[in-house]
């Protein structure tokens, strides 16, 4: 790589080190407002990132079927707008969102139900870590038997990925209330619905949303991953796999932004929806107690 | 007994019901193999076992399986590659240096973001961007790349664990060292305590709990990240490859068989880390 | 010796027995050559691979091949062993469709990852659209395997005649029961399992004389396979790392492979060539006829 | 009927490192419309007496009985208020739908817990405060929040612990003689744990003072104060007197006394 | 020189539904070696002006120095020692290993950690109880840990919020009496919350009365009691009128006088 690509990357890098670090101690100081402000640090981040990403692909003349410069990817991803769209409704509003939202809810009602009785709990939970490690891979073929070709079998993966976690973590944060917690609500003989209502669910809270967001990131992998055993001819994951054997790898790269877009955006999505519900938790509030 | 009961119940249970969908998802294929063959009226329960005795069945009914995983294991010699207990190996090697790595790489992460607002600012929306990149479609390009500088065999894999394990770990560990009370940091705020002070006697063990829970999912999604690397690279061996090449070969049996042993693993790992955290927790004078 | 890397197009099996005999055999290290053979995957992309310096020399198909050449990776043909196509569709008569008159309103199984192209260009020529538009056909992207047909999701799948339609065959389908489009014989046939290199390797005298005597090497193996299909079957099962491969089938394999290679001429058969370029210029897959995608000189070499 | 009764009642913790006697042999009855303080040296058993009634901790030897059924059977039936030593409100509920939890529970209507938790909450002096959320107030604001919270609803029986150990002397005076106020309109039973001597002998119509290890009734004071008390009574030699048998019987059982002083 | 020096301190706490008040031109100089105790109704600003003098809250106006210098930087010089309103012990260390804690922080050698938590846990009578975890210790012991806590290391001056309110009296007399020796033997300079009248007069040179929304000094009482003070002091007519001062101060400020009695 020439010296004055390595002066280009090194000043790129140096730039937004300073400009983020700049930036974030005038918001700390106050003199800076949050809202807003926030977003420009890692836009920064990440305009750097892309900088970086161009030089060194040019610079090191890196083949572009291997890893194309990201302007060409932003061309592709100008030109195929409609691909792109049709991709994204099959792919995420079709498979992940139903398939989240199914999985999500099937998992909390799970700990609820496996929480409810001990024998049960004793009895699925060993099961439930069983089967939640069966590679989503491996599944993937199964349901498209089971469910056919089309985003039902997608759906059906994201269901069995996001199931897990919520499971996991909803067990976790049911036992979260503290001893004199509980004891507040033996001493209303409060039954087991207003006890979990009133205090456990609550008290799970940030341990659900900690799923929620791991989830919303699987959800997303899980769907695209099943695109790759058997789907009709649209979808992102269908995109991607068809197009690396097409070497059309900057429409690859171009579907993955897109994939990335729409799952940061969903995970800051539950996460401001997670500081609006728990914003009791000492993480939310900062720990004032 | 108390523990083992409730979970031969269920698997009672969930046996019967894994009989039952595999005579209901076999019968199609039975039947026009009956027809091709003229048998007419066949009683249910020779129907039934016909069904759980196909070559290549729909869902393998639950004896297959399990014989498919005792000649698939015991049966053979443990170096041999068609045995399963030599590619499982070769698969938790993977999974568990990616686990490590990626455990490691969460908390330095973590620990990164809770001390310093630039990088909590301009790392964090990155990593979650990071995540929803289908690592499937970057694993063959980093399966090849790495081949290209010589990197072969456990690593490449194990990065993948890595990328896909160390996530849960990083926005576990932010909530777990962020959850002190305030009036604890205040504490420490008191002693003038270094802020290497108030991660080791605070923030550290404050976040065991949710250390844990990350680890449970990063554990088990880390052997996803091994198999689904395997899947990039036929060469090497490992469960992923068994999986892909049933695939392949309209083996079911195997593919289940496969799948079975990587979440009987998987099992097992999570256990592992559950009996990690009540130990660390005994340590830690949780309450009985 | 001269180190040279083989990437083949798909897991090791005996689809590409002619290699995997001549290492096996030393027929390589006759010819002074040290070969690595890496298998291939749904995912691996033998055009990347070699684009990015992992492979000296690939298998893959030309549709595939022409097609990354104008993505800007400079392949070249060096040899063909393959003469013949061995794709084939293959419907249940249960489905009613005898002739390629029936395919509108059916569902049609595909595999993509660059060999979708023998299909859309028979469509094309067929005038069918693939868009699921009425009066056009539907595409599935189907699995590596006859399930689809199994379950009744496609209507009709792609199979290869040595490895899938086995498969088929051993689940009781037949010519009986079975509607076949063979390519080779509908005429759509486009060239299969080539060998690649990049282009500027071929500036390189001392890497053309390798080539050659891979070249060499490697008709030695497809003739010793076609002469000795059981023990090529064994040496597949021996070569696969992943203990999957099963003798029978293998065995299977190499006498429907041997059928479509010629073991005494790897040179490209220019007038199957000019009908695959223009096939693919029809259908759109290319925009401009390729030029100097083909090389005799390694060829010529061995005469 | 009694209220409570106790009988050769034991509580022992298990303990890795020698098991911890909180309660033993503790013999009293406590009968209905009583006000019973409780008082001893920090660690003497009162808060696990109180548990122990309200069917938090299990005894582990003699019995225990309220409103003559066994704690659990009161416990289902509601039948007492629990001022919990720390004021344990819910971090995400608001001071006003903390003091509404019980009545959300017991199932009151819309309206009539809007009034209860105003007049719960005016009784402690928190109006003003009702939208704040719990880590917004000083100690001693959640430890009355607290109190609102066990006094919103209408138990026959209040268990409370420490109740105005964070309060200041006025407001501590100012609540004293509203639960004097409240004891004598309702005839409810009171239990009551504190640390003051002239706040046990101005509430109570008998004072239980214990001593620890192992946690024992070391002496029951009767009351001779008449029932209406305002609050210059305390001035009074008989209440002094009082104080002193109290203190006497505090010092008694105390292990400072020949350790330290 | 003064040890704290606050003037015009301002502090408010923004919140959604209207900001509050918690300090308004508080003007305050302790000098070294004075014993200072702040009193006033629940909510009035004690344990916020402690903690801004403990650099853990930052005044909104006004300016305040400890020990000449800002609050941050006599946090940083470990100048002080602060027993919280609330115990706040970690619930995964031991007793013994919670007092330990400043003593490890500010890098005590282990045989001196060894003795200063022998020692001190002895002064709070916790001796025995090493090996606990907090949630086995009654709210008393567990306030007593902290305090034990706040004393191991030798700080010049001492911020305590309400250390003794969960104490019986004859703990609380002792602990009293410990305070003023210590204080007597060592010269430092202590600011101490309380609830507790006579504490206040019996332990300080100079007591602080507030009053609030918003919170504020309404008066100081310089104490005319000698340096030495055994327990009989509090029958004194002085001690009396010096606590009657401070109580009339109280009920000045207060506003349950007007709106309920
Ligand atoms: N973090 C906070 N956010 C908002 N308001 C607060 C916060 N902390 C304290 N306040 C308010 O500041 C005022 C003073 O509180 P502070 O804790 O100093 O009172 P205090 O005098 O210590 O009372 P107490 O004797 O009950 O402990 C109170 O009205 C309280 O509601
Ligand atoms: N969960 C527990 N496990 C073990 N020991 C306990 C537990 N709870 C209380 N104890 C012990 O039981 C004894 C009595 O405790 P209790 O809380 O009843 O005291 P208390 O009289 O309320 O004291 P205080 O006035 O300090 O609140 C103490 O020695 C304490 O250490
Ligand atoms: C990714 C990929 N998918 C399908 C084929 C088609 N194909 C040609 S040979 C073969 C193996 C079975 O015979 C298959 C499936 C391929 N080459 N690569
Ligand atoms: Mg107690
Ligand atoms: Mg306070």
């Amino acid at each position: 790589m020439p010296l004055h690509h390595w002066l280009a990357l090194i000043a790129a890098w140096a730039f937004a080190w300073l400009f983020v670090e700049r930036l974030s101690a005038a918001i700390r100081a106050g003199s800076l407002p949050e809202t807003g402000t926030g977003l420009v640090i890692p836009v920064t981040f990440g305009l750097a990132l892309l900088v970086i990403w161009e030089v060194v692909t040019r610079g090191a003349n890196v083949p572009p079927v291997l890893l194309p410069p990201p302007s060409a990817i932003g061309a592709r991803l100008m030109a195929e707008t409609n691909i792109l769209w049709a991709d994204f409704v099959q792919t995420f509003i079709k498979s992940v969102l139903p398939g989240y939202a199914i999985g999500c809810l099937a998992g909390l009602a799970v700990a609820i139900l496996v929480d409810r009785s001990p024998f049960l709990k004793a009895g699925i939970m060993p099961i439930g870590n069983f089967m939640s490690a069966l590679p989503i891979i491996g599944i993937a073929p199964i349901m498209v038997m089971w469910f056919g070709f089309d985003w039902q079998s997608k759906a059906a993966v994201v269901v069995a990925m996001t199931f897990f976690p919520m499971l996991v973590n909803t067990v976790a944060g049911l036992n979260a209330a503290s001893a004199i917690e509980r004891d507040l609500m033996r001493t209303y003989a409060a039954n087991y619905w207003q006890t979990l209502m009133k205090l456990r669910l609550p008290a799970a809270g940030p341990f659900i949303f900690n799923a929620l967001k791991i989830n919303s990131t699987l959800a997303l992998i899980g769907a695209i991953v099943a695109e790759f055993f058997g789907t009709p001819v649209v979808g992102m994951g269908f995109r991607i796999s068809t197009g690396v054997g097409r070497l059309a790898i900057d429409l690859v790269w171009a579907e993955i932004a897109v994939a990335a877009v729409a799952g940061s955006a969903f995970y800051g999505v539950i996460a401001l929806i997670e500081r609006g519900v728990t914003f009791w938790h000492p993480s939310v509030r900062g720990g004032r107690a | 007994m108390t523990r083992i009961l409730p979970v031969l119940t269920i698997l009672l249970a969930l046996l019967l019901f894994w009989y039952a969908m595999a005579v209901h998802m076999n019968a199609p294929w039975q039947n026009t193999l009956n027809n091709r063959a003229g048998l007419e009226n066949v009683p249910f329960m020779d129907f039934a076992q016909q069904a759980w005795a196909q070559d290549k069945p729909v869902l393998p009914a639950p004896h297959q399986v399990v014989s498919e995983i005792w000649n698939a294991t015991i049966a053979l010699d443990i170096t041999s590659r068609r045995s399963l207990a030599y590619h499982g190996w070769i698969t938790l090697s993977a999974t568990l240096l990616g686990f490590a790595f990626g455990t490691m790489l969460g908390i330095v992460l973590a620990v990164a973001i809770i001390h310093n607002d630039a990088s909590d600012r301009s790392l964090m929306p990155w990593i979650i961007a990071s995540q929803t990149i289908p690592i499937l479609a970057v694993a063959p390009m980093v399966v090849v790349g790495l081949g290209a500088v010589g990197l072969t065999g456990l690593v490449p894999k194990a990065l993948i664990s890595m990328y896909l394990s160390f996530f849960p770990v990083v926005v576990g560990m932010v909530k777990g060292l962020r959850s002190p009370e305030a009036i604890q940091l205040d504490l420490l705020r008191t002693y003038d305590a270094s802020p290497v002070q108030v991660f080791w006697k605070l923030r550290w063990p404050a976040a065991m709990p949710f250390l844990f829970a990350s680890m449970k999912v990063g554990i088990a999604i880390s052997l996803i990240g091994a198999v689904v690397a395997e899947l990039s690279n036929a060469s090497g061996g490992g469960l992923g490859v068994r999986l892909l090449t049933g695939s392949y070969n309209g083996q079911t049996i195997q593919i289940w068989a496969a799948l079975f042993i990587a979440a009987g693993l998987a099992a097992v790992l999570v256990a592992i880390v559950g009996g990690a955290e009540k130990w660390v927790n005994g340590r830690m004078g949780a309450r009985a | 010796a001269d180190a040279l890397t083989l990437q083949l197009k798909w897991v090791t099996q005996a689809q590409f027995a002619g290699y995997l005999v001549a290492e096996a055999k030393g027929f390589y290290d006759e010819e002074d050559l040290d070969i690595t053979i890496l298998p291939g995957g749904p995912n691996i992309a033998p055009e990347q691979v070699i684009a990015g310096g992992g492979a000296d020399i690939i298998v893959t198909w030309m549709a595939a091949g022409m097609a990354a050449r104008e993505s800007g990776v400079p392949l070249v043909n060096i040899a063909q062993p393959f003469k013949r196509s061995g794709l084939m569709m293959i419907c249940p008569t249960e489905t009613g469709i005898t002739t390629e008159a029936d395919f509108p309103g059916h569902t049609l199984g595909v595999w993509f990852f660059g060999n979708e192209y023998p299909f859309f260009a028979w469509m094309n020529k067929l005038g069918l659209a693939t868009d699921g538009s009425d009066g056009g056909v539907t595409v599935l992207q189907q699995s590596f395997d006859i399930q689809p047909m199994i379950q009744g999701q496609a209507d009709c799948i792609s199979v290869m005649t040595y490895n899938e339609y086995g498969q088929a065959l051993d689940a009781g389908y037949g010519p009986d029961n079975l509607t076949i489009f063979n390519y080779t014989e509908m005429g759509n046939d486009l060239l299969e399992d080539g060998l690649y290199v990049m282009e500027d390797s071929l500036d390189d005298p001392a890497k053309v004389d390798a080539y050659t005597r891979f070249v060499r090497a490697s008709m030695k193996g497809w003739a010793y396979a076609l002469e000795n299909p059981e023990e090529a079957a064994e040496i597949v099962v021996e070569a696969d790392d992943t203990g999957a491969a099963e003798y029978d089938h293998q065995f299977y394999m190499v006498n429907e492979v041997t059928k479509l290679v010629d073991p005494d001429d790897p040179a490209l058969d220019m007038a199957t060539y000019e009908r695959t370029v223009q096939a693919l210029l029809d259908q759109g897959i290319i925009k401009a006829t390729p030029e100097g995608a083909y090389t005799s000189v390694v060829t010529d070499g061995l005469k | 009927m009694s209220v409570v009764q106790a009988m050769d009642l034991g509580l022992t913790f298990p303990a890795g490192d020698g098991d911890v006697v909180a309660l033993k042999d503790v013999n009293l009855t406590i009968g209905k419309g009583e006000f019973v303080s409780f008082i001893g040296p920090s660690g003497c058993g009162k808060t696990t007496f109180l548990r122990a009634i309200a069917d938090l901790e299990k005894p582990t030897s003699g019995t225990l009985s309220v409103n003559g059924q066994t704690p659990e059977e009161a416990r289902r039936a509601r039948a007492y208020g629990y001022v919990f030593q720390a004021a344990a409100l819910y971090p995400w509920r608001t001071i006003e739908k903390n003091v509404a939890l019980p009545l959300e529970i017991m199932g009151y209507g819309q309206a009539q817990q809007h009034e209860r938790v105003r007049a719960t909450l005016e009784l402690v002096n928190l109006t003003g405060f009702e939208k704040k959320y719990p880590w917004q107030l000083s100690g001693g604001m959640q430890q009355r929040a607290s109190i609102a919270r066990a006094l919103s609803f209408d138990a026959d029986l209040l268990l409370m612990d420490e109740p105005f150990g964070a309060l200041d002397e006025i407001v501590r005076d100012h609540l004293n003689s509203e639960l004097l106020k409240l004891w004598d309109r309702t005839g409810k039973t009171i239990c009551f744990v504190t640390h003051s001597i002239p706040e046990a002998v101005y509430l109570s119509t008998r004072i239980v003072v214990m001593s620890p290890r192992p946690g024992r009734v070391t002496d029951v004071i009767e009351s001779t104060l008449p029932r209406e008390r305002p609050l210059d009574i305390r001035e009074t030699p008989e209440f002094l007197e009082i104080a002193a048998r109290v203190r006497d019987g505090l010092r008694a059982g105390h292990s400072y006394e020949e350790e330290h002083v």
